[in-house]
């Protein structure tokens, strides 16, 4: 198996995980605060949407005078600001109006896909309004030239590196600063940050809100750095994909980041096994190879941390990694039959993996304690 | 929320209500005993005004697009009740939602989240059709076990999720999630040129129809209306009664309210869990069964049945998550996504104003301080509130 | 404050909904005396003179309804060629705003209901377009007699594929392959990298199969050692054409592949592949329409694009309603390929004489673009070229 | 802060306080001296905690006003407490289970390592575990700094709700019933700490319902009722009826009057059970008594030594991994909760919000959840909504259940009431076995009484009641027999002519080497 394969496919997996990563962190930011955010589809929408209408209608109220990154930057803008707004709506419904979190994200989902939807019929699409292009990839001198990391990691344009500082800066926020400290200790037991001073249900809008910069930035890579213009429901679905990667990174950034990156690679593996030159049965089998190994050192690592006697498990740890490594090879002795998958099917790896992974690994993933309840001084 | 005209509607408060609350509250349902009108008018002042100020709203969206906002809403009205065939179609469309709707609802009962019953349609769906095509056997035989086969169906793909859950607290949204993904996929490459069930004299990515003997019988002849309709009526009193009035409706709804007190009360909570998760998606299931079986050309198509998935989330919360209010709510949607077609023909509307106005009509609707502080109605205590987000983060145990 | 001036609005707009109700029954509604009368409406669910009075009485010589295919009207693509078509053919018959109008398919199941409110309300040529539709409209058109449709995209045949013509029906069919054949001709002549690349739709879509396996053919045809990757996006019919994001991030692996030529055929999903490779700098073709038109953002680095004619066919058949030249059946419109535009110049002049010879030898019948090959696309129902 | 030459360090003047239909606090005045302590005494609901929660700026009060060192102030939040000073400890902990002692320490007031981010800097945990621990050695509060609090035992969680006001720099320190959970060996504890911290400048007010605590430890007592002061006296002065009357209005009886028990043949024989808590951990190793029909046989013991798990081992709520459990001539040791239940177990469940009762469930559906699927409440697995009313209103009547009708829901009950319904479920089948966990915790005296008299009756009509209680007075007052548990086995078990407060303290304190065997033969 070649080096540049997987280079490409971890490549596209990353562009592809970007905007679930966002997704996931808007979710992170609220759900850590206590507040449920299935809305995370209709901010990622309304980010796009407005991200675009941002850019176009500055390039073209200043005659496209400016240089089109200006006009990229109004966009980004405008996009996270309007999904700051949205999710200020699902803040006041939720905190102020209490009303019950799964119900106003719905409400913010179908407001959002309508309004897009209709604004892009009466305004967008009558006008012809064209976009601005995209943000110019920004190679980082040294260290894209690092063999595979280098081209997987350090060759993207730039929001591409903002979602890693992000998810790398919200790891440390959240679990070794006084703000992570607080905002966890409102998602765990609202009382008790209560009688420390702590203000819940400010903290829960600055949370949420935040969330909303985060939905904003997921909605707005996908216009401005990768189609470059709005299409209409264009997040189709990814919002709910980042809820699921967040609940299976068991609402840590980090976590988040990996299972979307999962998700990214399988969708990325579905395109990749189309072009043709690539034994299907092959690709499943070291992929699969390289899943086996991941769990292992996944196992491993959580054995690490837990302070558990791991005696026992050892051994197991020990022949999954073997398992791996045995799997990845022999692919490499085999000679496959050509036979090609449907790519229906291919597309379907993420789905199954997650469910099995849930199964299997995850175990009772458990949240925030105070998530979904309104807090009220008694 | 106001759609409890019922007698007895069992009692649900948010918990940590306080006392004088609750003190009104019984009060009311003590009245309630006694069904007087002036009560069902205050219940159902918040929903009608609720959906009135969403019209309200809604029409300065309308103005934008140089529309007349009456003229809209007129043709709106004219689309879903104008004449016959439009209050078929109207009828027509409020049924899957019905259906799915109640199954939506009575997973929130138990507590659990069915995001599934996009995919559970689909696959309902699917099994209908295998049923109805592969099988010969009079119509008195066949087209039971076509529903029955759909409703299993169903069953069976949500029952999965469940299993996962109660056996390894898989959490339900994000299995729910994949298994949409899965079941459509796969159902998309099955109804493909290489896949089982292409219908082969088609170019058409399209099944076989239904024999004759499967296809739910029409109310009017040369009607679209068939009799789904009205087996979605049933089925909301069936679940109606199901959860209120049967042994099972009171171990589903406390595994929904505590599951700690479930297994105190020997309530075996992972059967439970599973078997709810069944019957939502044996629901959504025959949401998807009864498309087919009753609308021509009574077969699946690419296309088909798309995006009840998340109108039956929408429906079942509009309703308060109660059997009966599910019936009004998706009566209310299937209107509006009817009408919707006569507004843009004549108004020159976008359709897409009707997810707006369903999307403000949800918010205003569970959000009824803002109304009630808008039109001075005095404040009522709401009732059997369920707390849908509840052991989202926490899990179950 | 605030909540005064609501109230203020919501009394004027009850005032006015009221006076609304009250004059409703003379608003020309010809659903209005059907209501009154549902129990003739049941028995007779179809009237023809009503509807055509109601256009007589609008001022309307004719009324003009599209039904769009799951979509929408303006994907810079299939439907919106249509509809434009619709409204360009309308123009032409000198109709008012108010004499054509469109619905948007947000389900299969809506197919019908959809092309029976038209005729309700009194239309009398109906287009629809897309090949699902096919069954449903030649349905309606035997109930509907006196009513035109065109149907864009479906073969007038019967189960077995037979033809069989209705005489108040034309279908107004393509040869996606040979759209596709000729850009593939254009992608294989002009990359240099010798790796051209196609995104596409729905793979289960006939149309977009034969757009697909006729480009494979094109490249191959001009290009033998080139090689060519084509991707479909594995989706259900609810994404498959709306996910931008997906053509566009698949686009980018294939120009990481090499691809210097990309092709898009499949609503949203193409139209997100063609910008991003455009932005990275490789040449793209359309699809349906001339994109350069319709696609702002690729308009400096587009080649051509696979026409269909739709507009024009579409324009052409309504005419004809007028003039009386409408005959019932199937009409096949000219695949070609859409100007160069800004490359006018990039493309070297034996290139285009290449390709009008292609062109050629495509008409003649010399050439099957739709011939498959190992792996190919099974979706594509190629009829035989006449 | 801390003054001598002030007169009061806290001073309340006619505070008022009113809730929605409640007269929460009418009028309360009192004050608080340096380096004293002062009890506050009263029943569950007179007021106490609002109070407390209005000096500690949780609630404002609508009348009167507060002075701290003579000077009036306006507490508007917690933070303004603290920077006055005043910390409190709540009734129910407010500790975060998932994080360490050292974070629950600093939450509201982190340290942080340099770097001026504000908010954003991280973290300073050895600095402040450092500081933890100087403070504990300080005060005599030892504790893990870094174990999660969900680890903990309830004693230590206390030391950590202590540790973390007094972090704040609390020179008043208000105790809301922080005996309640407590043995009297820690209960004496606690009351080493209070003193100590007296002794180094603090002032506290301790508040409770337990008259033998104040007398105890007070230096002076006010009494509260139905929200208005009673009276502030000082141990020398009063008697405990004289508490208790004034505190409950009326004369109590202090002891539960019961007649002798005639023990029948034996119910329940547990042998040599072993037992594991959710952390996978032996926390029952081998426990083995047995109990005779019509008698009472109470289980002493520290919080967390395994009585939890022994119970639900009982109930069929936890599988026991070893040892065996007999009703009567049946096997049940791994018998499911629903069995027993048809075996004619009871069990009022040690915390009744948690498992005993659905909050949202009106109080029929609650009285109904061990029986609902047999008659007369269903049939054929369709419900008879008419005999649940009946029912209701049967047990309602029976158990004096104060409530406005039977559609209630039980979370708007007071947690009396709510226990009521428990017992009137438990108590209204035919049972052979009543297992009660922890019945009376934080109930009024009323109830209290209540309850030990159903349980006494449930004894006398014959059945075998297993009495669960870190209450020793209640465990004394009720029991015919007496077992001890310390970290998972029964040391030592005794009549209870035979036991005395210190004796079971002693065991429970887990102190003596007493072999078991012995005094079982007293029994």
């Amino acid at each position: 198996m070649d080096l540049n394969l997987f280079t490409g496919l971890f490549t596209l997996a990353i562009i592809k995980a970007a905007p679930l990563v966002f997704g996931a962190l808007c979710g992170l930011l609220g759900e850590r605060s206590g507040v449920i955010n299935i809305g995370i589809e209709g901010m990622m929408l309304i980010g796009a949407f407005m991200s675009f209408l941002g850019s176009a209608l500055f390039n073209k109220w200043t005659g496209g005078l400016l240089p089109p990154n200006v006009a990229l930057l109004v966009g980004l803008l405008v996009g996270v600001v309007s999904s700051v707004i949205i999710a200020a709506l699902h803040a006041v419904l939720s905190i102020h109006y209490k009303i019950d979190q799964v119900i106003s994200g719905t409400v913010i989902n179908l407001l959002a896909v309508g309004i897009t939807n209709y604004v892009a019929n009466v305004y967008i699409d009558p006008t012809h309004l064209s976009g601005v292009g995209v943000f110019p990839k920004l190679p980082i001198p040294i260290l894209s030239k690092i063999p595979f990391i280098g081209q997987v990691l350090f060759s993207h344009q730039p929001m591409i590196y903002l979602m890693l500082v992000l998810v790398i800066f919200l790891q440390y926020a959240v679990f070794h600063t006084p703000w992570g400290l607080r905002m966890r200790s409102v998602g765990e037991h609202p009382r008790a940050a209560d009688t420390v001073g702590i203000n819940v249900n400010r903290t829960r809008y600055i949370n949420v809100i935040l969330g909303g910069v985060m939905a904003g930035l997921g909605g707005a890579i996908m216009v401005l750095e990768s189609v470059g213009r709005f299409q209409k429901l264009m997040t189709s679905g990814r919002g709910f994909i980042a809820l699921a990667a967040l609940i299976f990174g068991r609402w840590t950034s980090v976590g988040a980041f990996g299972s979307a990156l999962l998700f990214g690679f399988s969708e990325a593996l579905g395109v990749r096994l189309q072009f043709g030159d690539l034994n299907h049965i092959y690709a499943l089998v070291v992929v699969s190879g390289l899943a086996v190994l991941g769990v292992g050192f996944f196992w491993l690592v959580r054995k690490l941390i837990a302070k558990e006697s791991f005696k026992k498990s050892y051994l197991s740890i020990g022949i999954v990694l073997l398992l791996g490594c045995s799997i990845l090879v022999g692919a490499n002795l085999v000679k496959f039959p050509t036979i090609s998958i449907p790519i229906e099917f291919l597309g379907l790896l993420p789905y199954i993996l997650t469910i099995f992974v849930l199964t299997g690994f995850v175990r009772k993933a458990t949240g925030p304690a105070a998530v979904g309840q309104p807090y009220e001084k008694q | 929320m106001g759609w409890n005209l019922f007698k007895k509607v069992p009692p649900y408060f948010k918990e940590k209500s306080g006392n004088e609350r609750c003190a009104i509250t019984s009060k009311e349902r003590s009245q309630k005993r006694r069904l007087n009108l002036s009560d069902l008018l205050a219940n159902l002042a918040v929903p009608i005004l609720a959906i009135f100020t969403a019209l309200v709203v809604a029409s300065f969206a309308i103005l934008l697009s140089g529309a007349n906002p009456l003229q809209a809403y007129a043709a709106l009205a004219a689309g879903a009740f104008g004449n016959l065939d439009s209050w078929i179609e109207t009828i027509l469309k409020t049924t899957p939602l019905i259906i799915a709707g109640l199954g939506v609802a009575l997973a929130f009962r138990g507590g659990l989240f069915n995001i599934g019953v996009e995919g559970q349609i689909f696959v309902g769906s699917i099994a209908t059709v295998l049923v109805g095509t592969k099988l010969q056997a009079p119509a008195i035989i066949h087209l039971p076990l076509t529903l029955l086969a759909g409703t299993l169906a169903g069953a069976v793909w949500a029952a999965i999720p469940g299993y996962l859950k109660a056996k390894y607290g898989a959490h339900e949204v994000i299995t729910t999630i994949m298994t949409n993904y899965i079941a459509t996929r796969i159902i998309t490459w099955s109804i493909g040129a290489r896949g089982p069930l292409r219908k082969v004299t088609s170019v058409v990515p399209e099944t076989n129809s239904l024999f004759e003997t499967a296809r739910l019988p029409n109310l009017i002849a040369d009607t679209r209306l068939n009799i789904g309709f009205f087996i979605a009526l049933l089925l909301a009193v069936v679940v109606y009664i199901l959860l209120f009035r049967t042994v099972l409706g009171i171990e589903i709804r406390t595994v929904g309210m505590n599951l700690n007190a479930a297994r105190y009360c020997g309530i075996r909570v992972d059967r439970n869990i599973i078997l709810t998760m069944a019957l939502s998606g044996g629901l959504a299931g025959m949401a998807g069964a009864v498309q087919v079986m009753g609308l021509p050309p009574y077969n699946f198509t690419a296309g088909f049945n798309v995006g009840y998935g998340f109108d039956s989330i929408a429906v079942a919360v509009l309703g308060s998550i109660n059997p009966i209010g599910v019936v009004f709510s998706s009566f209310l949607f299937g209107a509006m996504d009817t009408g919707a077609r006569l507004m843009q023909l004549r108004a020159k509307v976008p359709v897409e104003i009707i997810t707006i106005l369903q999307g403000l009509i949800l918010m205003f609707v569970s959000a009824n301080q803002i109304i009630r502080s808008l039109y001075h109605i005095r404040v009522q205590e709401k009732e059997d509130k369920v707390n849908l987000s509840q052991g989202w983060g926490g899990g179950k145990g | 404050m605030l909540k005064k001036h609501l109230s203020k609005l919501v009394g004027v707009l009850i005032v006015l909904s009221v006076l609304l109700a009250a004059c409703q029954p003379a608003a020309p509604a010809p659903a209005a005396p059907a209501a009154e009368e549902p129990a003739q409406e049941e028995a007779a669910p179809m009237e023809e003179e009503a509807p055509v009075e109601e256009a007589a009485a609008e001022g309307c010589a004719y009324k003009i309804g599209y039904v769009s295919d799951v979509g929408k009207i303006n994907d810079q693509s299939f439907n919106q060629a249509s509809w434009t078509g619709v409204e360009e053919g309308a123009k032409a018959l000198g109709l008012s705003e108010d004499c054509y109008s469109f619905i948007e398919t947000t389900d299969s199941a809506d197919y019908e209901v959809n092309i029976r409110s038209f005729v309700n309300e009194g239309y009398n040529i109906i287009i629809t377009s897309g090949f699902a539709m096919g069954a449903v409209t030649r349905q309606v058109a035997l109930e509907n007699p006196d009513v035109y449709f065109i149907g864009v995209g479906q073969e007038q045949v019967n189960e077995n594929f037979e033809p069989d013509p209705y005489a108040n029906v034309v279908g107004l069919n393509f040869r996606e392959d040979v759209g596709g054949f000729l850009a593939g001709a254009v992608a294989g002549l002009m990359t240099e990298s010798n790796v051209v690349g196609g995104v596409f739709g729905c793979q289960f879509i006939p149309a977009v199969a034969r757009y697909e396996v006729g480009y494979h053919n094109g490249v191959t045809y001009v290009n033998p050692d080139a090689k060519v990757i084509n991707v479909y996006h594995p989706g259900s019919i609810d994404v498959c054409f709306a996910d931008a994001t997906f053509g566009s991030e698949t686009a980018q692996s294939l120009v990481n592949e090499g691809v210097d030529v990309l092709y898009g055929a499949g609503g949203l999903t193409a139209n997100g592949a063609l910008i991003t490779a455009c932005n990275q700098g490789a040449y793209v073709i359309g699809t349906d329409m001339d994109q350069f038109l319709t696609l702002p953002e690729v308009k400096d680095c587009i080649l051509s694009s696979a026409l269909k004619d739709i507009e024009v066919g579409v324009i052409d058949l309504i005419k004809a309603v007028d003039d009386g030249s409408f005959t019932g059946g199937d009409v096949y419109a000219p695949s070609s390929l859409a100007p160069f535009h800004n490359l006018d110049s990039v493309v070297p002049d034996d290139v285009k004489a290449q390709l009008e010879e292609i062109m050629q030898k495509l008409y003649a019948g010399e050439i099957n673009p739709c011939t498959p090959f190992e792996g190919s696309n099974p979706n594509t129902f190629c009829v035989p070229i006449k | 802060m801390k003054n001598n030459n002030i007169e009061t360090v806290l001073k309340i003047e006619n505070i008022t306080k009113r809730f929605p239909g409640v007269l929460a606090n009418d009028a309360i005045s009192f004050d608080l001296r340096p380096q004293e302590i002062h009890c506050l005494l009263g029943e569950n609901g007179a007021g106490k905690s609002t109070l407390m929660n209005i000096i500690y700026g949780l609630y404002q009060q609508d009348e009167g006003r507060i002075l701290v060192n003579d000077e009036d102030v306006d507490i508007q939040n917690p933070n303004d407490a603290l920077r006055l000073g005043i910390g409190m400890v709540h009734q129910h902990f407010m500790l975060i289970p998932v994080m360490t002692v050292t974070e629950n320490l600093m939450l509201g007031h982190e340290k942080t390592s340099g770097m001026p981010l504000g908010k954003l800097a991280k973290l300073d945990r050895q600095t402040v575990s450092a500081e933890l621990k100087v403070l504990a050695d300080q005060y005599g509060l030892s504790v893990d700094p870094d174990a999660y609090v969900e680890d903990l035992s309830v004693g230590e969680a206390q030391r950590v709700e202590i540790l973390k006001i007094l972090y704040k720099g609390a020179e008043i320190l208000i105790l809301d019933e922080p005996t309640a959970v407590l043995t009297p060996q820690e209960t004496d504890e606690l009351f080493e700490i209070m003193r100590s911290l007296v002794k180094q400048g603090k002032s506290i007010i301790f508040i409770t319902h337990k008259l033998k605590e104040v007398l105890a430890i007070a230096d002076r007592i006010t009494v509260l009722r139905q929200g208005k002061t009673v009276g502030t006296t000082t141990p020398h002065e009063t008697s405990m009826h004289e508490l208790a009357s004034m505190m409950v209005g009326r004369d109590v009886l202090l002891t539960v009057e019961k007649g002798s028990s005639n023990p029948a043949e034996v119910v329940l024989k547990v042998e040599d059970l072993w037992v594991k808590d959710n952390r996978n951990v032996e926390v029952v190793q081998g426990v083995s008594f047995q109990i005779r029909a019509g008698e009472i046989y109470g289980i002493a013991g520290v919080q967390g030594n395994g009585q939890t798990e022994l119970v639900e081992a009982l109930t069929g709520l936890r599988k026991a991994t070893g040892g065996m459990v007999r009703l009567k001539d049946q096997d049940v040791t791994h018998a499911n909760a629903r069995s027993l239940t048809k075996a004619g177990t009871a069990h009022v469940p040690e915390d009744r919000q948690k498992h005993g009762l659905v909050m949202g469930f009106s109080i029929d559906t609650n009285l109904i959840l061990q029986t609902y699927y047999q008659l007369p409440f269903s049939e054929h697995g369709f419900i008879d909504l008419d005999a649940i009313r009946e029912n209701a209103e049967r047990l309602v009547r029976e158990f004096d259940v104060r409530t406005p009708s039977i559609n209630t829901a039980v979370s708007s009950l007071s947690g009396g009431n709510q226990q009521k319904v428990i017992m009137a479920r438990e108590l209204s089948r035919p049972i052979q076995l009543l297992i009660v966990n922890q019945p009376t915790r934080g109930l009024d005296v009323g109830s209290i009484e209540f309850i030990h008299k159903r349980i006494i009756e449930a004894r006398d009509s014959g059945v075998a009641v297993l009495l669960v209680s870190a209450e020793l007075d209640e465990i004394l007052s009720l029991s015919d027999r007496i077992g001890v548990m310390f970290s998972g086995k029964i040391v030592a078990e005794m009549d209870a002519e035979a036991a005395d407060r210190r004796t079971l303290g002693f065991y429970m304190a887990g102190l003596s080497h007493k072999p078991v065997e012995e005094s079982r033969e007293i029994g």
